[in-house]
């Protein structure tokens, strides 16, 4: 059967030359980095070689990136970390869109006695410079809004959020974990303090990502153990992870531009045809400045684990905001958030492209597509009849 | 993650449709999990005859919407009314455990299509009564 | 040049059979196990089995079975997870020989507010369980003592410990980073409600471990954000690494008996043979109770790192506990813990043994341990001119 | 790590030994770091004619050692005396960040020598003075 994954917000496939170096730092290279010894030092070489290729991503310093488990681990040792410098109760802005890693870790920080205000958004996923302007307290000690939505794909103002804080002398936070490797992201252009990231975004392998901090920004470990990292992150470093990481960063450097050129040009035809083939569909986020390999699209009278299942049973793997996908009872707190209504969400369907996809393949997915909205709807009791 | 056999009703579910001049329609719906179930039956001799759905729903709510149909064609009233979420999930070989609140709506469609055909029927003996 | 790790206690190589099913998992099966379409699904099922073995090499269940970043944050989340459970301060016993991921973490929750009891050891290392029974308060929350040395081998008398502990309605949590693939573990025997294990410890990769939490055992996360791991531990699972964790977990258990008894006999001949060859020199840690691999030797009058540096040139790398090595200006907290004394501890030399060494081996590092030693000592302003 | 010359002097340290009858000694440790130093001089005409090291420590302690015997021989009293650690670490070609507190030792143990030679010589002075 012909497989078509359009699901690469979720993970992305790893590339054969990550998966190559991975197996030399898994099979040759294979010593603890804090090991003086010659075994040692030749995986420290891989993993200082990494940390270069990934603050080049970024345009920060090697010594600015600490390695974490992941673009979750990153999120909660920004914000903890920052936190649990100071001694005291603080006051934190975020939104309402955030992904769960910084929306629950809020949550956490509340429980523990800070405040936290969570911005909305309007209709199209984005943050209003201005608000969080106006929600700076004296007490706010981080501002965190993630650069692009993982659901919507919708690009935030951050550059303009940045100069915000930075003029009230508040730190400010991004979760880049779906932007870096698409657009292009300089934490100096940017004006970011701390900037989350995870591999297996960017065609790496899972379970490692990295937090930039900004030379001088003060951060505490919320893990405690060795001193890897400059103490700031213990425990025997994931040198095949992070040597992946560092390949997929270098490639990613290389390619961005042509990569974000052709998911840019399939993301249009997709959004295209399924505009000119199903009727009562809704494009949800921002229609221009969004995540170059973003569609997300709300199917009206039709439930996205039903459109899921029938896709997937065709070969072709996506992704949906419909609460039968959550586990919680509840649509996707982000389209929520954007004011789309409850049956409107659980119609929603995200198709996020790749480097494999191809014009063909988006053929082959709005007919395969059209097809299954049709028989849904036949199904469905909220359509009217006669429509398709 | 599902059995085969919801997979069996989702791809090609039995008795999709609505009964036009039904004896019993009964609509159920949950907005927070995203369904809605729509059943309609005819009655004939206290026996339902026909039966049809209409379900807006996750896999698991479209099965077991079709599966309900199947379980209830050819019984009489007493017989459906005794059928529940849980036997729907049965006949199904179990549903995921975090799907199971979804199988809920599909016996509780059924009943209320037969409480309104129960309601119209004595409605209509009132009304005859009256008459 | 011949190349001799000896330094397994740090790191193992990870083994072939690993690396394969790693690399099915990077270049195959890549998907997000979340994904409910097929491609996450070939990634759950990876992970489904990796956990079976792994449950299977403790004799636990896979639902007691939380994947983590490593051993540093499994124990983290042990005395954490322990403890955020409850809302008030608590009472936490470890010893002074853990791992630093133990006791820098208990002394973070010592800065939080709560009280933590540092047991003593023996001069073998070996912690006393009366100590813990006299430990116990009416808050003591947790019990945490590690089930092997990771520096000097020693085996602690664990079972004993959780015994007392069950008794007194006391959770349990044993660090089994160093035990798990060497010695069998089963945590019904143990009695243990918590164990920490790390996969690089045996054989597997880096960058991924687990905690085992007895059903019924409440904790709490330690981070936040998605659902995985039924909430326990969000974060994309690091699919690769688990699933060569499970790999390694196989075939540790397939191979304990034949690998322990080949890591006793060589350790043994190690031992014998420094001291038939070497004067002045004290083995540190119990003589029988230690770990198969582990062989750990002050060498009196010359210095730890002065010896590494001369092994790792003639290929064979070991580990030192002294202060030049930790970069903290003290030698190893465990060999201060057992009353050696600082010039002794300096001069400590860790050769931990592993499946690829051979008596051969051991002949050859004894050579040049022997030649290294003469060199150093006629260096040595501590050594009476004339001796070796 | 460690530069081609600090691994030099440690493979092949320079006037390994203690100077029997020596001028002046001079010894300084520090138990925290697992180093212990010791030089002796021989000093003819207030130039240090000789010099030997023996030490207890790290490889940075030894190439130190090392070392400063080198920088050493051959100059006179005052020249030696101007010696810092700073310079012996140059010499080296720089030690890692880490192991710079073990530099601070050898040209400790140069001068604590030195200052031992001075005094004894002081001493004999006023010895022959109170002859
Ligand atoms: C925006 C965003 N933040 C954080 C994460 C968490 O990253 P990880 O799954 O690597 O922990 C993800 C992806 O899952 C994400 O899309
Ligand atoms: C006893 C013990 N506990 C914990 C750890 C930490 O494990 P990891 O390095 O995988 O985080 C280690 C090894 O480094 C160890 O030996």
């Amino acid at each position: 059967m012909r497989r078509i994954y359009l699901d690469h917000a979720a993970t992305t496939p790893v590339r054969s030359e990550v998966a190559e170096v991975m197996t030399r730092y898994l099979t040759a290279n294979w010593g603890n980095p804090s090991s003086p010894h010659s075994t040692g030092q030749e995986a420290r070489k891989g993993m200082d070689d990494a940390r270069k290729y990934i603050a080049n991503l970024i345009n920060a310093s090697p010594e600015e990136i600490i390695f974490t488990s992941g673009g979750t681990e990153a999120d909660n040792f920004a914000l903890k970390g920052v936190t649990y410098t100071r001694d005291k109760k603080q006051h934190f802005i975020t939104t309402k869109i955030e992904h769960h890693a910084v929306l629950h870790c809020a949550e956490a920080l509340e429980k523990e006695g800070h405040a936290v205000t969570y911005l909305d958004v309007d209709s199209d996923g984005l943050v209003d410079p201005d608000d969080v302007r106006r929600a700076i307290r004296k007490d706010t000690a981080l501002v965190s809004v993630m650069l692009a939505n993982n659901e919507v794909g919708t690009v935030e103002p951050v550059a303009e959020i940045a100069r915000i804080c930075r003029e009230h002398g508040v730190l400010f936070h991004t979760d880049a974990v779906q932007a870096v490797g698409q657009i292009p992201v300089d934490v100096k252009k940017l004006g970011v303090d701390l900037l989350s990231m995870s591999a297996h975004k960017l065609y790496g392998p899972k379970g490692i990502g990295a937090l930039y901090v900004r030379k001088g920004v003060k951060i505490a470990p919320i893990l405690y153990g060795g001193a890897q990292e400059r103490g700031r992150r213990p425990g025997t470093e994931n040198v095949p992870g992070i040597a992946g990481f560092g390949k997929a960063a270098e490639l990613a450097a290389a390619e961005l531009n042509e990569h974000r050129e052709k998911l840019t040009r399939l993301r249009e035809k997709l959004i295209e045809e399924i505009f000119r083939r199903i009727e009562d569909v809704k494009l949800n986020g921002h229609r221009r400045r969004r995540l170059p390999g973003n569609v997300n699209v709300s199917i009206k009278y039709v439930e996205g684990e039903s459109i899921l299942l029938n896709l997937d049973l065709k070969g072709i793997a996506a992704s949906s905001g419909s609460a039968c996908m959550s586990g919680t009872l509840e649509p996707s707190h982000v389209l929520l958030a954007m004011g789309i209504p409850r049956e409107v969400a659980h119609g929603s369907l995200r198709m996020t492209l790749g480097t494999s996809n191809t014009e063909d393949d988006i053929d082959y997915v709005v007919d395969v597509l059209e097809e299954t909205v049709k028989k849904l709807r036949a199904m469905s009791p909220l359509a009217s009849p006669g429509r398709c | 993650m599902y059995s085969e056999k919801v997979m069996d009703h989702f791809t090609n579910p039995r008795n999709v449709g609505k009964i036009e001049n039904a004896d019993g329609v009964g609509r159920v719906g949950n907005p927070a999990c995203g369904d809605i179930m729509q059943i309609s039956i005819k009655v004939d001799n206290n026996r339902i005859t026909d039966i049809k759905f209409k379900t807006f729903g996750c896999a698991a709510a479209i099965a077991t919407s079709s599966m309900v149909t199947e379980m209830v064609k050819g019984k009489t009233v007493e017989e459906a009314k005794q059928i529940t979420n849980r036997a729907v999930a049965e006949a199904l070989d179990g549903l995921p455990r975090n799907k199971l609140h979804c199988s809920n709506l599909a016996a509780d469609a059924l009943h209320k299509a037969i409480n309104d055909y129960l309601s119209r029927s004595k409605q209509a003996e009132t009304d005859r009564a009256v008459e």
